[in-house]
């Protein structure tokens, strides 16, 4: 094999191409303008563009009667933005928000510490095409499903009447302030079909952050004395954190912004999606709707700023 | 006096896999017990059971005495290092080490105070408020160790808690860990699958293979007077002589084996037996000399054979015929295959 | 404004109320757009809106030609100057036109026409016939907590119109019921009959489930939902009734408001041809009579009750209210200067943010 | 490590499994229910003619087609954007690091209805008017982050040496592109593809906004489920789009497989 | 004849980090050479540099005399075996071993046949439609040697080659990575942070330190005459004197290092040295002692000392007082601080 050691030349890679390659070597901060270039450009330009032209609709106004925007800079808009019944819009909407989150953390959690912890195998594809399959299908034909089942005459009502606990039902959308006539124009309604189409954009972050916890901590946590939920509260918990942050960024987001949901499903108390919805399509009082668009993008930049600080964008 | 650990017939089978088969053992107490093998031969294992993260599926495990089956992990007095570590990342280091206290509801102020203490005995005062991530791989073994110590174990289980370390950090931990048993006493046990670690630190080594122990005794015990073949060749880099190579040493037609450093060269002529110089490996401190024994050309004729020069001693060129002298008593004759 | 009608352009697009343009997609024997696009080569494209203020952003958004506007929509759509004045003399059937309507005046500003009458009629009561042997009498039973004839409340069984222009039913309502307060007109509220009006929304509030805004959701509801009363459009009562369902409308002794509908052409309009021809078209045509059928409202052409040109007749006119034309007080945009005094009245982007609120609870 | 989960969260967790499952499932029994009009449960009866009436009906044709373009076209654009962002973002420090994938993550962390509204008003500043390609651009925004996540995921995995290993061979840049990157990153793009496609087809929020009067097949399903004319016709399009959805979705765990990536996570 | 590698004041600096400074160096042609340093020290930098994976901030380098400056990695006759393989994941064996073949343009048919030839000589034959995945780690190292050599470089580089092998596997890869490079002649630069490898393999060694060269000699000049205490102590667990214990072992009152093994016990009665043993560490072969020299009990009076006992001499116990003695040639007295 002294083969090996004759040196044949390396063969000239000549051409427009090498020549090309060489002066990317050379120079690799062309090579990263050329990589970021165009993602850059459409994000940076296209996205942000149209959000600051949004922001800069905030400060028009609309001529109340023909509905036509008056395109002189004003805080006018931003005082209408602060009328107690959109205060009340605000509100409600963030509370569901944070009501939604809650209620899918709870039961996220048991299905994605099952998933990370447990399942293998085969069981660990059925999880994971349980919890991919229900986030990608569509939209529509979820909330659409919740209202074949929460309508008076529909599977709920149905499954309660016929195992005759419609009383039950009935006392329940009795109570005031999450009752209502049936279920599908209550506020519950539009609570659980908001857990129910953002459940998986928890589960999966959540998921993530428990199978980076190494098994050993737990085993650590019930080496010096934790029980099963003290080893929870003080070891699992803390380190799924940022999962749940980042599940959260989804849940709140989403909530913040649906107009569908609230449409369909609820007592026509308008949200903040279905008012910006109707703002700027029903009404066509698009400053108005740039205002109250500002709403979310406030809120959800303190999230994205806390999240950020918790760690929990690796989880995204 | 009950011993600290006691396996009788113990097993743990996974399915098929059998982790631990069959394992009889009795660790003394304050003893510093090494678990030696090569990767998968259960020592882990072994380690899960005694603190109670796995359960056997058969035989019967007793800590000073009393039996432990069905009692959790946190209701054993038995603390674990483990190999990571597993230092909990959200906690700063001296909450990392004061969780054991906190968990037992010791009040804040005297946790932090035996918190601080145990990291002052682990020469890492002053490193309380870091993160595990912020400590170099030494400092966080120092820190998995006080954590566990601070608890007040009567056994502390250790696996292969210097795994992760380079060479020189290693050596030194080495002493440390020795110390540090020294001084509080209590029963080590010890994973590793480092023959040299488990030589110089244990007073006794138990030497793993596929789930059953092959060998229990002292270091000098295991690496001088091997039982089995097995042994001598994972306890330290023997080398085992099948029958007729022990004939021809002098010893019954058996296997046995023959530490390198046992044997000497000389020169040829006379010498009782002789050899062709295959190869050397400078090792610094001595000079790794491999010698053919073998009678033809033919690779089933080859019988190679290790002898270490000692650094300073001339050595010879491949090739060169070398004659060897070995001490008769360091033959050791196996009794088991 | 045009001058002569030249080649159609080959498309139309009409922003329009739902069941307003037909071709036969619900029900196959109400058509009238087919032989419209066969007869003058325009495809109709429809944009279905679902209250006045959409149909003034839509136009607002442009990219429309026509628009059938509603009395509260027509006015504004004119000042902000998103529709064109018509040429009355292009549409030959122009004198056909009830005179009624010929210069009404939510759409002539100063003598000048902006688009062409299309249709009008009264917001119905409709209610479950199981539930009401009786035609109810009054819309109390939309606005006041009571038992119904069933034995049963009308809380979470009744609804209302998600459209701030429900505001004008409970002021019309008040006239009625506590005339101490003034009330002449439910489209022109001081301040304390404005006041009142939302106090007797805020009752409602209480009793409605959920408020509708479309025609088919509202037809949902009183099938899936068990609703029994509300305001409604003619067009869900017959859509119901043909499905079988056990309904029937009324106009209780309040009276009703109403709308009387305009197609307006837009400024910009891209097929101002075919939007005259459609003009023609909507006159002269089935349509008025099909529609009227259809819709449950009036023809804008008397001749469409009686010439038999679509499926009309003189009696299902009168039993459609036709001659009860000065009944209905028809759908106009608040404004602040009203017949009481300059600035005198609540003007109509209260009433926007205000029926907000109330349904927001507040 | 314990292999053996407690019965409780075995409980909580197919519980939470059923609930994420049995209202597709219930759709999907509604798509062959006799009864055209109301909800009633359960189903008076069972038929196929659904699928023959949605057969026939062109608006659902057009609007799959749209869709289906909308999709592919703007999978496309995602999947170049999205790997040139991830090549960089993987191989390279620099400055603002942090910010593009920031950038990249936005359009998903912020409400849909902000990408729709924001892209509608600019569309309106700059008086474009609305088009196939303004509702593609809508898509493609915020497609990019699946694509990207997927790809920065495998850039992770195929160490930075794979490509010093093969400029060290001789190949140049473009080379390496061809013989050694695309292969090793080619799995995770296609999955990265499939999730945008599903993604976009799926869409309503930001279409609403970019569409104009187009409309894409989960628009028209939302005027159906608003304005049914035929609700099991509406039913048995759901069906066919879960269907649908669930292919990609299938493929791109199977390509992803037993890698890093959870494929589709961060949609 | 001009040197495979010349370097010549060659630094990289990543900001304030001084990854490789003021280097001078020449390879021969034919060497193995190892670099050998602590982690960080700048090994694997300064053969990035060589293949150009990175540029140097100054400095000159020169392969075979002509500069590389400028020269893409793609460009250069020069090959390396990546610490992971760096295997393509997606190629079969043979492809990955053809690979650079098949940028060269070499024809199909010819490309596999030499790359069948360099997988025979790798002792593995019929491996070649296999997935790297596929086969264990001393396997893949095969397989990337066997695919740098096919290209024939003139310089192969190897970064830390072995670091991921089992210790067993690595002695075995050692010898048949010597043998190789005997066989093939080419130039090996071979980097490590195991001084045992780089002693036993390398012609050469040259020990890095923070970026600079500390010492490059043969394994004997560097184990047996480190030229500073860094080299001294990195290589080797030497005894590293401070002048005044320099002065009691009879040497000039400089540093000197003195190896363990240098050392010999005989009774403390008129020994020239006495020291009391603090400890000892059982290895099997032989045992470490650690003996105390000081006059005082006080910390700052210790000077420790190790001691290297062969396997079998009797080990006294801690707290005995023993003489030493040591062959003076073995104090090697340092020039540099
Ligand atoms: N939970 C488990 N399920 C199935 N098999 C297991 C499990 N735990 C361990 N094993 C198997 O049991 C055997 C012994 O494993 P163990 O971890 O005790 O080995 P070890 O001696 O610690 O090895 P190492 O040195 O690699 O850590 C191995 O074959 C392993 O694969
Ligand atoms: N791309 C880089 N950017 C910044 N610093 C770097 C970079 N590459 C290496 N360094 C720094 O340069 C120094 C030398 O690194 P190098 O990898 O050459 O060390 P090494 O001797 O190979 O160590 P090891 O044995 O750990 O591989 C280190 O401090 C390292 O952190
Ligand atoms: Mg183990
Ligand atoms: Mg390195």
């Amino acid at each position: 094999m002294t083969a090996l050691a004759e040196t044949p030349p390396r063969p000239a890679r000549e051409g427009p191409g090498g020549r090309l390659s060489d002066a990317l070597w050379r120079r690799p901060r062309v090579l990263l303008a050329l990589l970021l270039g165009p993602p850059l450009l459409w994000l940076g330009v296209v996205y942000l563009g149209s959000l600051f032209a949004l922001l800069a609709q905030s400060f028009f106004s609309i001529d109340e009667f023909s509905g036509r925007i008056d395109r002189t800079l004003t805080l006018r808009t931003y005082g209408e933005l602060l009328r107690p019944a959109n205060l009340d819009i605000i509100w409600r909407t963030v509370a569901m928000a944070a009501a939604v989150t809650v209620a899918s953390v709870a039961i996220a959690f048991p299905i994605a510490y099952y998933a990370a912890r447990y399942a293998r195998g085969r069981w660990k594809a059925v999880f994971y095409l349980g919890i991919m399959l229900p986030l990608w299908s569509s939209y529509l034909v979820k909330v659409y499903a919740w209202k074949l089942i929460l309508a008076k005459e529909g599977i709920v009502g149905w499954g309660f009447e016929s195992v005759g606990l419609g009383w039950l039902l009935n006392a329940f959308l009795a109570v005031p302030g999450i009752g209502g006539n049936s279920l599908s124009v209550s506020p519950t309604g539009t609570f659980l079909v908001f857990v129910y189409v953002w459940l998986p954009f928890m589960i999966l972050p959540i998921q993530a952050a428990l199978e980076r916890v190494p098994p050993s901590l737990v085993e650590a946590a019930g080496d010096l004395g934790a029980t099963p939920a003290q080893t929870f509260r003080t070891v699992l918990w803390p380190l799924a954190l940022p999962g749940v942050v980042a599940g959260s960024i989804f849940t709140f987001s989403l909530t913040l912004g649906d107009y569908i949901i609230p449409q369909i499903i609820g007592t026509s108390a308008r949200f903040i999606g279905l008012a910006v919805y109707q703002y700027q399509g029903t009404a066509g009082n698009i400053p108005l709707a740039a205002a109250f668009a500002v709403v979310p993008i406030l809120i959800m930049g303190v999230y994205l700023y806390v999240a950020r600080r918790m760690g929990a964008f690796d989880a995204l | 006096m009950n011993p600290a650990v006691s396996f009788r017939g113990v097993s743990r089978h996974f399915g098929e896999v059998r982790a631990v088969d069959g394992v009889d053992l009795d660790i003394a107490e304050g003893e510093f017990f090494a678990m030696l093998g090569p990767s998968g031969s259960g020592k882990t294992t072994c380690l899960r059971l005694i603190a109670g993260f796995e359960t056997p599926t058969a035989g019967d495990i007793r800590l000073f005495g009393e039996s432990v089956a069905g009692l959790p992990p946190y209701r054993r007095a038995v603390n674990t290092v483990f190999q990571d570590y597993a230092l909990f990342p959200h906690l700063s280091v001296v909450d990392n080490v004061a969780y054991g206290l906190m968990i037992a509801g010791v009040p804040k102020a005297e946790r932090r105070r035996r918190a601080e203490e145990a990291l002052a005995m682990m020469a890492l005062p002053g490193y309380g408020s870091r993160r595990p991530s912020e400590l170099s791989g030494g400092q966080r073994q120092r820190v998995a160790l006080a954590r566990a110590l601070v608890n007040r174990p009567r056994v502390l289980l250790l696996d292969e808690p210097l795994g992760a370390l380079d060479l020189k950090l290693r050596e030194q931990m080495q002493d440390e860990l020795k110390a540090l048993q020294r001084k509080v006493g209590i029963t080590f046990v010890f994973v590793t699958h480092d023959q040299g670690e488990a030589l110089s630190m244990a007073d006794r080594v138990a030497v793993f293979n596929e789930g059953r122990i092959q060998q229990v005794g002292t270091p000098a015990e295991v690496y001088g007077r091997p039982r089995t073949r097995f042994v001598a060749d994972f306890v330290g880099s023997s080398n085992v002589l099948p029958p007729a190579l022990t004939a021809l040493f002098g010893g019954p037609p058996k296997w046995a084996s023959l530490r390198p450093e046992a044997l000497r060269l000389r020169p040829p002529e006379g010498a009782p037996i002789i050899g062709t110089v295959q190869g050397a490996r400078y090792l610094g401190a001595s000079t790794r000399l491999v010698v053919d024994l073998g009678t033809g050309p033919a690779p089933e004729d080859r019988a190679d054979i290790a002898v270490l020069l000692p650094g300073g001693e001339p050595v010879p060129q491949p090739g060169a015929r070398v004659g060897l002298t070995w001490e008769p008593a360091a033959l050791h004759v196996m009794g088991a295959a | 404004q045009m001058t002569e009608i030249g080649e159609g352009e080959g498309a139309l697009s009409i922003v329009a109320w739902a069941g307003y343009v037909e071709r036969g997609e619900t029900d196959p024997a109400f058509d009238w757009v087919t032989e419209f696009e066969e007869k003058t080569g325009c495809m109709v494209t429809v944009k279905t809106a679902n209250t006045s203020d959409e149909m003034v952003a839509l136009m607002n958004e442009g990219g429309f030609d026509l628009v059938t506007a509603s009395g509260d929509a027509s006015l504004r759509l004119i000042a902000g100057e998103r529709v064109q004045p018509i040429n009355t003399d292009l549409i030959p059937s122009w004198d056909q036109i009830d005179p009624r309507l010929q210069d009404a005046p939510w759409y002539t500003v100063d003598g000048v026409h902006y688009g062409v009458p299309y249709m009008w009629g009264p917001n119905v009561l409709m209610y479950n016939t199981e539930v009401f042997q009786e035609p109810p009498t009054s819309w109390n039973v939309v606005f006041e907590e009571q038992q119904l004839p069933d034995g049963q409340s009308n809380a979470g069984r009744v609804q209302a119109y998600d459209g701030p222009i429900h505001i004008a039913d409970a002021a019309q309502y008040l006239m009625h019921h506590q005339p101490e307060l003034g009330i002449t007109s439910p489209y022109e509220l001081n301040e304390e009959q404005y006041n009142a009006a939302l106090e007797l929304l805020r009752g409602q509030r209480q009793l409605v489930g959920r408020y509708w805004h479309d025609a088919f959701i509202q037809i949902d509801d009183f099938k899936n939902e068990g609703v029994v009363a509300s305001g409604s459009w003619p067009f869900q009562v017959n859509l119901l009734k043909a499905g079988g369902a056990p309904v029937a409308s009324t106009i209780p002794e309040e009276g009703a408001t109403g709308w009387a509908d305009t197609t307006m052409l837009h400024v910009d309009s891209e097929h101002p041809n075919c939007a005259y021809m459609w003009f023609e078209h909507q006159l002269s045509s089935n349509l008025q009579s099909d529609l009227a059928v259809w819709f449950g409202a009036n023809p804008s052409v008397p001749a469409a009750c009686t010439d038999g040109r679509g499926m009309l007749t003189p009696e299902i006119c009168t039993q459609n209210g036709f001659d009860d034309f000065d009944k209905i007080r028809f759908w106009q945009t608040p404004v602040a200067d009203c017949s009481q005094g300059e600035d005198a009245c609540v003007p109509y982007y209260r009433w926007v943010s205000d029926y907000i609120g109330v349904i927001g609870g507040r | 490590m314990r292999s053996e989960a407690p019965l409780w969260l075995k409980v909580a967790a197919g519980a939470g499994l059923l609930f994420l499952h049995l209202p597709i499932l219930l759709i999907f029994v509604y798509a062959f229910s006799t009864e055209d009009s109301s909800f009633t449960w359960p189903p008076p009866g069972l038929t196929l003619r659904w699928f023959g009436a949605a057969w026939e009906r062109p608006d659902i044709w057009a609007a799959l087609g749209l869709s289906l373009r909308v999709a592919a076209i703007s999978t496309v654009v995602a999947l170049v954007l999205g790997t040139l962002c991830a090549a960089a973002v993987a191989r390279t420090r620099f400055f603002g690091r942090e910010v593009v994938s920031l950038l990249v993550v936005l359009p998903i962390a912020l409400p849909g209805i902000i990408t729709g509204i924001s892209l509608r008003s600019a569309f309106n500043l700059a008086d474009i008017p609305f088009s196939f390609w303004t509702i593609v651009l809508g898509h493609a925004t915020f497609c990019i982050v699946v694509v990207y996540n997927n790809a920065v995921a495998r850039f992770r995995r195929v160490s930075g040496n794979l490509i010093e290993a093969s400029m060290d061979l001789g190949a140049t840049y473009w080379q390496t592109l061809r013989f050694v990157i695309l292969p090793n990153i080619a799995t995770a793009l296609l999955a990265g593809g499939m999730l945008a496609f599903a993604l976009s087809f799926d869409e309503v929020i930001v279409t609403t906004f970019t569409a104009g009067q187009q409309q894409t097949l989960p628009i028209w399903m939302l005027e159906e489920l608003v304005r049914p004319r035929e609700r099991p016709v509406t039913n048995v399009v759901a069906m066919v789009v879960v269907l649908v959805t669930f292919l990609p979705i299938l493929g791109a765990y199977y390509l992803t497989r037993g890698t890093d990536t959870v494929a589709g996570s961060g949609k």
